[in-house]
């Protein structure tokens, strides 16, 4: 009581002043305006220049003191949000009209949208390219030299690294997807089977049925 | 707060007045104030206004069994806990007033107050404790956190994945688009593990001895080499079936020797 | 992504180890343990260091940095618990039987509820221990390896954190009341054992009539 009362007298130092307008700011829920500041504090305070004090002493802090309309709140550095998330790595399998053009592009680089839509005979919506240049799988070649100058689709090397290959001619070629069975779903005539028809190119464990 | 606590009455005084009555009305009603009987002892023992270490013990016990008969004569129900108290403060006090039996090999009466002392000393001392605490700064009360958390967000990365599999068969299927069809399984030329065990079923019967696996492919099968590979496997498929049933054995003698077998003797 | 990535390559400086051990602290209205603050933070981050000069730091402000058990925390200073009318959260006032409950359970821990029993002399009612349980303040502790295995109770982190308390070791007046040997566990001279000993047989609710 008294010391409310003693603190009527004479309004705190502007240090102290500064410790409230911290305390408080820290403390609140929601911002609080210049006038909740002064309603709060004692008679003579003065928060709009400790405000700017404390700014100040916030600068390059890992919390800033920031304006909300009216308000003012305490805020993480914009370049520190990333600590306030954690990660849950889901995994997803690609859509198949996202490998399909991901095949073509690894397969026919560098091909424009129109060489795509043209292979799968669909259009390639802007979807899907997008996820693969976000997959960082695929990347935009040279300008096609053509009347439009179309950009080119290329696979990058995370691509190569994620699909093992060290470059994109050691993708099997159609002459191998074909011996691989791939190319072909009705079984070859019997006993024609190449014998490099092993198991690990075989695409599912069906014809693995008829393996030696 | 409690009101002082009456002075004892002894057992002898059973016709109070009026205002013995209602004193002794007030102290039972306080009784349900009290936190059990060393609650009450410690405020009984309160009147004797010393240190709890030199708290005499005797007159503790009997300022408690005073009052355990001021509630009997009252017809108050006391808690057992209460009852119990009494009948070992009437013990303790007994102990301390009759010469020690050397006979007793327990504990004497001075160490049993001693003890009696000691609790209430802990009680108290809890009691203080506790004040102490609840006295501190408090949380949301005289300090507080953040009243506007920032809270974790959980980001949900989706990774996706991809075999040079998928890659493959993904661009086989675009190129073979026109004469794509859906997979069809080929019945016509697969041998099933149902058809061999029903075969292996009739013929086990007769195999006494040791027979060749392959002797036991369904003529039709043989020809072929598809077809035979698909009876074979089958067939040796159903025969380890059978053997985990118990009703064949199998042997090979050798790495890719022939596989045999015959029926569990 | 690239970004994640890059900061692995070095830790990040001391200085800005401070800003993200103090954007984290901020934003959460719980302590975080070192544990905590490392798995969030790049590798080779040393948030033991940083807390110390993050503590110097805050020392005499309008907030601080406390320890509370295994975990670090911004508090507003308490000498301005005058200015935080309106964050004020009314609890529900504690009845005397919790109090003990939990002064005894703080100072003697870890206890089984037959000690508590002992100490207080009188049966120790469930819904005691369910509230001091629901307000996180005390939870199980080991069982004690005695005939019956019974449990025992600790205070926790949240009951350091309400009471401004580092460590339980920090509980007032803890020293001299070990030192006056009030916090033994000092058994009855032989097994003739006072009426509270066996509170816990006694028919329930007959004991609880005297409870609050």
């Amino acid at each position: 009581m008294s010391e409310i009362r003693d603190r009527q007298f004479a309004p705190p130092s502007l240090a102290e002043q500064e410790r409230m307008v911290e305390a408080m700011l820290f403390a609140s829920p929601t911002p609080l305006s210049l006038r909740d500041l002064t309603a709060r504090m004692p008679p003579g305070a003065d928060p709009a220049e400790v405000l700017a004090l404390l700014r100040r002493r916030y600068e390059g802090r890992g919390v800033r003191l920031v304006r909300v309309g009216e308000g003012h709140a305490f805020r993480t550095a914009p370049d520190l949000a990333w600590l306030m998330q954690t990660e849950r790595v889901e995994t997803r399998k690609l859509s198949r009209a996202a490998i399909e053009t991901l095949a073509i592009i690894a397969y026919h680089q560098p091909v424009t949208r129109a060489e795509i839509e043209e292979i799968r005979g669909v259009a390639v919506s802007r979807g899907t390219v997008d996820q693969l240049l976000e997959l960082e799988w695929i990347r935009f070649g040279q300008r096609r030299m053509t009347p439009g100058r179309p950009v080119t689709y290329v696979v990058t090397d995370t691509f190569l690294d994620h699909f093992g290959l060290e470059s994109a001619r050691d993708l099997p070629g159609l002459r191998e997807l074909r011996e691989a069975g791939l190319l072909d779903n009705r079984p070859l005539p019997s006993g024609l089977r190449p014998a490099h028809d092993t198991a690990e190119d075989a695409p599912e464990g069906q014809t693995e049925l008829f393996e030696d | 707060m409690r009101p002082p606590v009456a002075d004892p009455v002894s057992p002898e005084d059973r016709t109070p007045g009026v205002a013995e009555r209602l004193a002794a009305e007030a102290l039972i009603v306080d009784v349900e104030g009290f936190e059990g009987p060393l609650d009450l002892l410690l405020t009984l023992s309160r009147t004797q206004k010393v240190d709890l270490r030199r708290i005499s013990v005797l007159q503790l016990a009997e300022q408690y069994l005073a009052f355990v008969n001021k509630a009997r004569a009252l017809r108050i129900e006391l808690a057992a806990d209460y009852l119990v108290m009494a009948a070992w403060l009437a013990y303790l006090k007994s102990r301390l007033l009759l010469p020690p039996d050397p006979s007793d090999a327990g504990p004497s009466g001075e160490e049993l107050a001693a003890h009696l002392a000691y609790q209430l000393e802990r009680l108290q001392a809890m009691r203080e404790a506790a004040a102490q605490l609840m006295a501190r700064d408090q949380l949301g009360r005289d300090f507080f956190a953040r009243g506007l958390p920032e809270d974790l967000r959980q980001v949900r990365r989706v990774s996706y994945a991809a075999s040079l599999l998928d890659l493959m068969q993904a661009y086989a299927r675009i190129r073979t688009k026109d004469e794509f069809r859906p997979y069809a399984f080929d019945r016509r030329d697969v041998y099933t593990m149902e058809q061999a065990l029903e075969r292996l079923r009739g013929l086990i019967g007769f195999a006494g001895d040791w027979v060749d696996l392959l002797e036991w492919l369904p003529q039709e099968w043989e020809a072929d080499p598809a077809r035979r590979r698909s009876a074979t496997a089958a067939t040796f498929a159903a025969t380890l079936e059978l053997a985990k049933g118990g009703q064949v054995e199998i042997k090979q003698t050798d790495t890719f020797a022939p596989i045999q077998i015959r029926r569990k003797p």
